[in-house]
């Protein structure tokens, strides 16, 4: 509990174990119970029946749900410390203007009192240390270097875990938290037809009918335990790596629980299908942080931005730097800089330039000299600007720019594929297979946006070329999802592809600047997107698991508490004004209208989303007109639906609450005013001030102190607001029209069952376009194409090349060995042997030739012996005559 | 008449009568005809050591061959004298050949002994009984007396190299087993030779 | 006594002993099978527990760097080598607690029986009594010659041990052809139908490397090392040599040589080397030098040898690392050198592909880590492209090759020639110019995927037989639907095949991660290639998953869980796998000293 | 016209042809060992000569032609036995008929 107080941080990380610990729990009893299930003893036995037996027990939900709930309490109480703990900020300002001063006094004062001085400068150096380290707290988690390293922080030597919370990290906890408490509660009414021992799923047919199977519900909240876990680490986390750690976990469990329903062909499709095309992300995410590990040389998050972005204040943290341009002071500082690699007398210099081809890097310590520069004199003012507090700057460290872009675009990669951004939305939809309930919480309020998360807790990392692409990204995105959600008439789908487009509104306005807005909608969006699912949740449950919206109709009177729910949400997501969506949405068309006005070539930027915001209305209300209202147009499902129960329809009400008012402040009509809005300003990082200062709206900036000044800020509040304005206006028009062509096809009289415009007409009128919207514009086609197909045939060539081609060559030499040895064996019998059997038969034939020799007679052999003896004789004589002859 | 042309005289008698005998010994198809001839043959052979004054191997010879192993042939003549093995003849072409492989190994034997050096220390000595070696000596000789053997160098060595002086040896001992090892074989031929009644019996 | 020499002969040496008693026929009557089976468990447990006592005690008396940071030799065989050989020429006792240890053997030809531990061997040590341990619990269903079955697996982990131990050329020599042939029969004899085919196969590949490394044996062997031992022992050959043909000393010296088979010793010769092909003769402090001090004729005679000796020449140094590289890749294996693993794997019996993928594979990863590299440093630094492209072309190929398979254990087989790509990329990123930090990733990145493939790719062939055990097939086109009647099973399936596909939790994730870190350093093409390949690699693995676990068969519909015997086989890797996925350091603690001092060692040649 | 060694030698060497030539060309067998006989004669007739012209072989010369006439009476004594056990085999003495060492 001291360590809470003391390090109010660990709040958070307690809220992030507790659903790893239930997972755990579950996990271990699931071990057990499918442990003691497969061998067959007594004991064993016993154990298997206290574990739950055959039949699945409440027990895990429960587990599940306190742990996530005891989560959001946990949040909670560290979002209450963080917000009473604002004046340290303000604190260690203090403090490092102390310990400045105390560094000064050491020319100043006699030597003797230097120890003294020294004490006092630890002091304050601890001091600083406690209050940094309140909310920031890391561990090794892989060290290679051993007592090799050269220095513990030499760069790219050790792989940590850590947190860090500001409010980006507060306002994520407490949304994942609150939400994933909800759809627990939910999902324990949505998912109780697996508390049966025998489930029947109707989408699988055998030999005798349905597929008759064991009812999963532990294993449901076993997943969505993981899931929560790796959520919130991955908000957690104070760096790259561990992201990248916790985003492939959400993706496994994602994988998990889209192919919950393993038997279902389209489901495992899907989860491939998901998990795989996440992979293709990730795997730009990797090569990314393979960048940014290389030329940075560190993960963390701070220490990234430190070193790629040119300082904001001097080196005692307390002066900020300016510079004028065009008769106006702005910032300076946080800036990337880029310059080009000269070699000068063999010497390696970087010399400033706007479109350099090196990225400049800066070492965390800067020392920082602004005092002997004269901001009037330069003329290059860049040039003036980095030498101002870097007088070292020739040989200070740098990195290829294209490859900061790359490492930014690497990382977005990675985003796109979590946030089924174009062109890797295709999984999105298909990942619907998954209960409803998974839908809502990882499909749409929270792992997907993770992607959106991601790239504005990177936003530092992004070059202008970056940006202006996730921009686009963001716009295609938005379009194309939406124009396929209209023709769509399943409603999870219809909503699925909302989320892909709403995810592109997110990061068309961190693309644009609008960094607040982006995160702003993120949270707002997870509400009603989280209500939305869970009112469609309710209706396919109340219509035993029918999604076709063409069976649907005339519900209202069945389910009045989840049609008025869902209208709230349809209205949110319209842009209703004073509704949260209102806000989040009206903020984001007024940034990329600022943007379009000082780049107007990117026109399409506001183009795209005033136009989807008609479209997102006109499919948004098709659907709750289809569903609610009119003659029911199937009978079947109209008679068995029901309202259901209350588990279910209060978290309804709960997040309707929250979708209306999540955003609210006072005055109600001032967007600036929401509190939301505000919390997430603080936590904005000043690299976005730095990049688009001509844009942001600089709201707080008491609380980044020294930061911008007044005038800047004064001019830009006044555009923001005159720009507001218009862009609310034109959103507004463009919602309008599409609630209008709405009703106009889709509201029929209950009496006659007729609408005012026939949908059947227009579909006809437009055949073509009808038709790429409805094929998803062909996306799944053209990767089958150009993708899945030739990897499977480079697969085979590879296959064939081992059987072929190296086996090939194996078994030919080995045959060829075989040949050789034949012959060899022709040459053994034919030409080696037979000399040698030659010389035997010779000697066969001198042999038999010679028995007749051996007469067996006795006295032969003696006259045999008397001639050998002669014989013997005479060679010896006449030898010997030869030898004494000489 | 000189000891010498005496001697002479007696030893090409005595040599002509061996040698004859020795060829009738050959010549003759009749066992029992060949046995007489070996007698006289070894009779002469006995002669010949007289003469050569050995006049103890002289007398062995006469015990030994004549009264033994003649008489033991003779034996074996008579034991196996049926009319057909009495005169077994050898064909022509056997003769022939033995005629001229014994005249090739009497040449060959004639050639190597006139042209060999007999390089003796002493040149030979007649024989004389003084200077004969008698049964008491050679009985002394066997017994390894000192005295009795004949004070000369060993031969056979090459030029140049010292001869060693010789010492005496005594031969009673080897020839004591000679003398056990012909009782042991004279009773083992009897064994052998032994009459077997059902050869049959022993052979199955 | 000393004491590790004591251990680690133990553990070398208790598996033959235990298979010595088995091949007694009075000890184990025919038809005892059961018996059999369980004195050879006792034997691999017995050993298991004995390399565990041997790293408790290895981890306390050698890695005292926690206690003194200065000191960063403690960790380095050759340090502590030194310090033997020291001892030795004063005639002290050497000491029992240095985990190197050394007596003469064959004298006449210089050889020891020399064995030694350091991180780099540790983990693989424990690896191979732990696999071994849940290999030959994995089996129990073999039925014919059980009796030579044990015996045959027995030595096999001698010989597994004994490789990773010996610190003497002909010693590794010996027990790495101790290694191959109880392999040879145990695929040959209880393998699948077409054994004979992937025995011989088998065989024939590893004998063909086999040759190549022992030319290379021979190569060194025939270097005359004089000048790099202790100056000591040259005096006291010269004066043998001097008093033995009657010659003065200076003649005497000049036909004193001194060959070897130490490989640490030749380590020291191999740095030499890359110093005098560089021409960087300041960097040369050799013991030869050192004595000869300043005397002109004795120096000259030094670098004569020093420049003569085909060892310290360009061809040489390349000849004999390719060499060692391609009897070492042949093991691993490398891509084109692979083709006898799936064979083997898809003929051998279950527990036999546990070891064969789980440690077999290792040898040539540690022998390029232990031999190669250190040995033939010039050419090592030279031809490192070489062996990064081996390592990419095996990963990226390997991925490829395993999604056309339907045969599962080919598919498993070929994941392993693509996970083992990652070691041979890990160890060739050698590229220092921005500091050793990104190739000692890569180092231990390498040694990290060993181990974490040692446990995944043992659990995969594991778990693979369980099911062949079931269905008796192997077709992947013919399973589905294995979850719902085997839910354990499954899970534990899922939790393996994850761990291969490198999730992050998982083993197999660090090491990967810890390679392509180091990767971008070295290239930025490769880096991309390799990150590109996780999409294949994920591929692959879901497909898989896919096609055996998910969907619906009634046919299996009554197949049985795991059983008891199965689950203990499984649980350790399992619970292995998750430890080292979530804690590298655990092992990274005390691996990396000796893995990142390796590469500073090398690295200072690069300089 | 004295006897010189080489006269009694030359009587030896006739002696142990005589004998080779018995050995040949005898069918019976105890002719062959009446050839045996002959040739052992012919060799004690050396000896005994060699002993008698060269005074280091005196002793040697008679003592080793006692020894051959023991041996010589040992051997008629043996080979008469085979003799008769031919006989008994073969029924026969004509050592012709002895031809089972023919190759």
């Amino acid at each position: 509990m001291s360590a809470l107080s003391e390090q109010p941080g660990l709040y958070f990380v307690v809220a992030t174990i507790l659903p790893m610990v239930s997972f755990l729990l579950l996990i271990l009893t699931a071990f057990l119970r499918h442990a003691a299930r497969a061998c067959d003893s007594p004991l064993c036995n016993t154990l298997y029946r206290v574990l739950g037996g055959g039949r699945p027990g409440r027990t895990a939900a429960y587990v599940a749900t306190t742990a996530i709930a005891l989560s959001f309490v946990c949040s909670l109480v560290g979002a209450i410390h963080f917000a009473s703990h604002g004046q340290d900020h303000h604190r260690i300002e203090e403090l490092k203007e102390e310990a400045h001063h105390l560094e000064s006094e050491f020319a100043h004062r006699p030597v003797e009192e230097h120890p003294k001085i020294e004490k006092e400068l630890q002091t304050v150096n601890a001091e600083i240390h406690r209050l940094e380290s309140k909310w920031v707290g890391r561990i090794e988690w892989a060290n290679p270097a051993g007592p090799y390293g050269t220095k513990k922080d030499a760069r790219a030597s050790i792989l940590y875990v850590g947190y860090r919370i500001d409010n980006l990290t507060v306002v994520m906890f407490l949304m994942v938290t609150l939400i994933a408490t909800l759809i627990h509660i939910f999902s324990i009414g949505y998912m109780s037809e697996e508390l049966a021992e025998e489930v029947e799923d109707h989408q699988v047919h055998t030999a005798d009918g349905h597929l008759k199977r064991r009812g999963r519900f532990g294993r449901f909240f076993l997943f969505l335990s993981l899931f929560c876990f790796s959520m919130l680490n991955l908000v957690l986390a104070d760096n790259l790596f561990q992201v990248f750690v916790s985003w492939e976990l959400v993706g496994i469990c994602s994988y998990l629980l889209i192919g919950f329903n393993y038997e279902r062909q389209s489901a495992s499709n899907a989860a491939n299908k998901a998990f795989i095309t996440n992979r293709v992300g990730d795997a730009g995410f990797v090569i990314g942080l393979l960048i940014i590990w290389t030329y940075i040389g560190t993960f963390n998050f701070e220490e990234i931005f430190k070193t790629i972005r040119a300082p904001l204040t001097d080196s005692h943290g307390v002066r900020p730097l300016r510079t004028k341009i065009d008769g106006e002071y702005v910032p300076l500082g946080a800036r990337i800089v880029r310059a080009n690699l000269v070699v000068e007398d063999g010497e390696k210099k970087l010399v400033p330039s706007q479109t350099g081809d090196q990225a400049v890097l800066f070492s965390p310590k800067v020392h920082l000299h602004v005092e002997d520069a004269d901001p009037g004199d330069e003329t290059d003012e860049s040039k003036w600007y980095l030498k101002s507090f870097y007088p070292d700057f020739d040989s200070t460290d740098s990195m290829p720019y294209w490859l900061l872009v790359a490492a930014g675009l690497g990382i977005f990669v990675g985003c796109v594929g979590k946030s089924a951004q174009f062109p890797l939305h295709v999984w999105l939809p298909d990942a619907m297979e998954g209960p409803t309930p998974v839908s809502a919480l990882i499909h749409a309020a929270t792992m997907v946006a993770a992607g959106v998360y991601l790239v504005a807790r990177a936003f530092p990392l992004f070059t202008a070329e970056a940006l202006i692409v996730i921009a686009y990204v963001g716009g295609i995105t938005l379009f194309v999802a939406a124009t396929i959600a209209i023709v769509q008439t399943d409603i999870k789908k219809v909503l699925a592809y909302s989320t892909v487009s709403q995810l592109g509104y997110m990061m068309l306005a961190l693309g644009v600047g609008g960094w607040v807005a982006g995160i702003f909608h993120l949270i707002t969006h997870a509400f009603f997107k989280a209500l939305l699912f869970l009112c469609s949740g309710s209706v396919i449950f109340g219509c035993h698991h029918e999604q076709e919206m063409t069976k649907m109709g005339g519900l209202f009177p069945k389910m009045k508490i989840t049609a008025l729910t869902m209208l709230v949400g349809v209205l949110t997501i319209a842009g209703t004004p004073l509704f949260s969506g209102w806000y989040s949405k009206d903020m984001i068309v007024a940034q990329s209208l600022g943007y379009v006005r000082l780049h107007p070539e990117h026109f399409l930027l506001f183009l795209l989303p005033v136009v989807t915001a008609g479209i997102t209305t006109f499919y948004m209300f098709r659907m709750w007109l289809m569903t609610f209202t009119g003659k029911p147009r199937d009978k079947h499902v109209f008679e068995h639906a029901k309202e259901s129960p209350a588990t279910m329809t209060i978290p309804l009400i709960v997040l309707a609450v929250f979708s209306i008012c999540v955003a609210w402040g006072w005055p109600l009509h001032d967007p600036e005013a929401s509190h939301l809005n505000k919390v997430i300003h603080h936590g904005q990082p000043h690299h976005v001030l730095a990049d688009f200062g001509g844009l942001a709206e600089l709201g707080e900036l008491e609380h980044a102190p020294g930061l911008v000044f007044k005038h800047v800020e004064r001019s830009e509040r006044y555009w923001a607001l005159k720009l507001h304005g218009l862009a609310e206006l034109s959103a507004f028009v463009a919602a309008g029209i599409g609630v209008i062509f709405a009703f106009l096809l889709y509201y029929q009289s209950r009496q006659t069952g007729k609408t005012r415009l026939d949908p059947e007409e227009a579909r006809e009128q437009f055949p073509g376009v009808y038709a790429l919207f409805a094929n998803k514009w062909y996306f799944d086609e053209l990767y089958s194409a150009l993708l899945v197909r030739p990897a499977l045939r480079v697969s085979q060539w590879c296959k064939a090349f081992d059987l072929r081609g190296i086996d090939g060559v194996i078994n030919g030499s080995g045959r060829c060995t075989v040949t050789l040895s034949r012959w060899s064996g022709w040459v053994d019998r034919y030409i080696v042997d037979g000399l040698v059997n030659l010389i035997a038969s010779v000697s066969y034939g001198v042999g038999s030739w010679l028995r007749r020799v051996q007469t067996g007679y006795i006295r032969s052999y003696v006259l045999f012996l008397v001639l050998a003896a002669i014989g013997v004789f005479a060679i010896l004589s006449y030898f010997l005559a030869m030898a004494a002859a000489g | 008449m000189s000891t010498n042309e005496l001697q002479a005289i007696l030893f090409y008698l005595v040599a002509a009568i061996t040698a004859l005998c020795a060829i009738g010994v050959v010549v003759t198809q009749h066992i029992v005809r060949a046995a007489t001839w070996l007698l006289f043959t070894l009779a002469g052979t006995a002669g010949v050591f007289f003469l050569l004054g050995a006049d103890f191997v002289a007398a062995i010879q006469i015990l030994v061959y004549v009264g033994g192993t003649l008489v033991l042939v003779v034996f074996g003549v008579m034991l196996t004298a049926q009319s057909p093995f009495i005169s077994l003849r050898a064909s022509a072409a056997e003769w022939a050949i033995g005629t001229v492989v014994g005249f090739l190994l009497f040449g060959m034997l004639a050639v190597s002994l006139y042209s060999a050096n007999w390089n003796f220390p002493e040149p030979g000595q007649t024989a004389s009984p003084k200077n004969s070696m008698n049964s008491v000596v050679l009985g002394e000789s066997l017994l390894g007396f000192e005295e009795a053997t004949p004070a000369a160098n060993m031969t056979g060595f090459p030029p140049g190299a010292a001869p060693p002086s010789r010492k005496a040896v005594a031969y009673l001992l080897p020839f004591e087993i000679v003398s056990v090892h012909l009782l042991v074989v004279l009773i083992g031929a009897a064994y052998l030779a032994r009459a077997r009644r059902r050869r049959q019996a022993t052979s199955t | 006594m000393q004491y590790d020499l004591l251990i680690m002969s133990l553990v070398i040496f208790i598996p033959a002993l235990f298979a010595l008693v088995l091949m007694m026929p009075w000890f184990f009557p025919k038809g005892w099978e059961e018996l059999m089976r369980w004195w050879a468990l006792l034997g691999t447990a017995v050993t298991m527990v004995l390399s565990i006592v041997m790293f408790i005690h290895y981890y306390q008396s050698v890695y005292q760097i926690d206690s003194n940071p200065d000191d960063k030799s403690t960790s380095l065989l050759s340090k502590r080598l030194a310090d033997v050989e020291k001892r030795e020429l004063n005639h002290e006792a050497p000491l029992g607690n240095d985990w190197v240890a050394r007596i003469p053997w064959i004298e006449r030809f210089n050889i020891q029986y020399y064995v030694g531990v350091d991180g780099i061997s540790m983990p693989l040590i424990l690896l191979t009594t732990v696999i071994s341990f849940l290999a030959m619990l994995a089996s129990w269903n073999i039925e014919n010659q059980v009796r030579g079955y044990c015996i045959l697996f027995l030595l096999l982990e001698t010989g597994m041990l004994g490789t990773f131990m010996a610190l003497d050329f002909f010693l590794f020599y010996i027990f790495w052809e101790v290694m191959l042939l109880p392999m040879y029969f145990l695929i040959g004899i209880w393998g699948g139908p077409n054994r004979e085919y992937a025995a011989i196969k088998f065989f024939l590949y590893t004998l063909l490397g086999s040759v190549f490394i022992l030319i290379a044996i021979l190569g060194f062997y025939f270097t005359d090392v004089r000048d790099f031992v202790d100056q000591r022992r040259v005096e006291q050959l010269v004066e043998q040599i001097a008093k033995s043909k009657h010659l003065t000393v200076r003649e005497a010296e000049q036909q004193a040589t001194i060959n070897t088979f130490d490989i640490i010793l030749l380590h020291r010769v191999g740095e030499a080397a890359s110093n005098v092909i560089k021409n960087k003769s300041e960097h040369i402090d050799i013991p030869g030098i050192r004595a000869a001090g300043s005397d002109q004729e004795k120096l000259e005679a030094v670098s004569k040898r020093l420049t003569d000796q085909p060892f310290f020449q360009k061809w040489f140094q390349i000849t004999m690392f390719l060499l060692l590289l391609v009897g070492f890749a042949i093991k691993v294996p490398v891509f084109p050198f692979h083709t006898w693993l799936p064979d083997a794997h898809v003929e051998a019996p279950t527990p036999i592909s546990m070891i064969l993928a789980g440690i077999l594979l290792k040898m040539g990863g540690y022998g390029i880590l232990r031999i190669a590299y250190p040995i033939c440093p010039w050419a090592a630094e030279y031809l490192a492209g070489l062996v990064v492209a081996l390592g990419i072309i095996s990963i990226v190929y390997g991925a490829f090759a395993a999604m056309a398979q339907t045969d599962f254990k080919k598919l498993v087989a070929y994941s392993s020639i693509s996970h083992m790509g990652y070691v041979i990329l890990g160890i060739g990123v050698w590229q220092v110019t921005t500091g050793t930090q990104y190739w000692s990733w890569g180092m231990n990145g390498a040694m990290y995927q060993m181990i974490a493939h040692g446990i995944s790719s043992a659990g995969m062939f594991f778990l693979v037989g369980v099911i062949y055990d079931r269905a008796h097939h192997r077709n992947l086109d013919n399973f589905r639907g294995l979850y719902e009647p085997m839910p354990l099973y499954s899970g534990m399936s899922a939790l393996i095949f994850f761990a291969a596909l490198g999730l992050p939790g998982l083993c197999g994730f660090v090491g990967e991660f810890m390679v392509v870190l180091a990767a971008l350093n070295y290239s930025i093409t490769i880096a991309v290639l390799a990150a590109l390949t996780v999409v294949i690699t994920a591929a692959y693995i879901l497909w898989t998953l896919q096609r055996v676990y998910l969907g619906h068969n009634p046919a299996y519909a009554d197949y049985p869980d795991m059983n008891l015997r199965e689950i203990l086989c499984i649980v350790p890797l399992a619970v292995l796998a998750v430890v080292f996925g979530v804690m590298p350091n655990l092992l990274l603690s005390w691996m990396s000293p000796s893995v990142t001092g390796l590469v500073e060692t090398l690295a200072q040649l690069s300089k | 016209m004295t006897v010189t060694l080489t006269h009694y030698l030359v009587l030896g060497a006739l002696l142990f042809v005589c004998g080779a030539l018995c050995m040949a060309l005898k069918r019976n067998g105890i002719g062959v060992l009446m050839g045996v006989e002959l040739v052992l004669n012919g060799a004690n007739v050396n000896f005994v000569a060699l002993a008698h012209f060269n005074p280091a072989f005196a002793v040697e010369g008679q003592i080793f032609a006692l020894f051959v006439i023991v041996m010589a009476a040992a051997e008629a004594a043996i080979a008469l036995a085979i003799v008769l056990n031919f006989y008994n085999n073969h029924l026969s003495v004509d050592v012709d008929t002895a031809e089972e060492l023919k190759g």
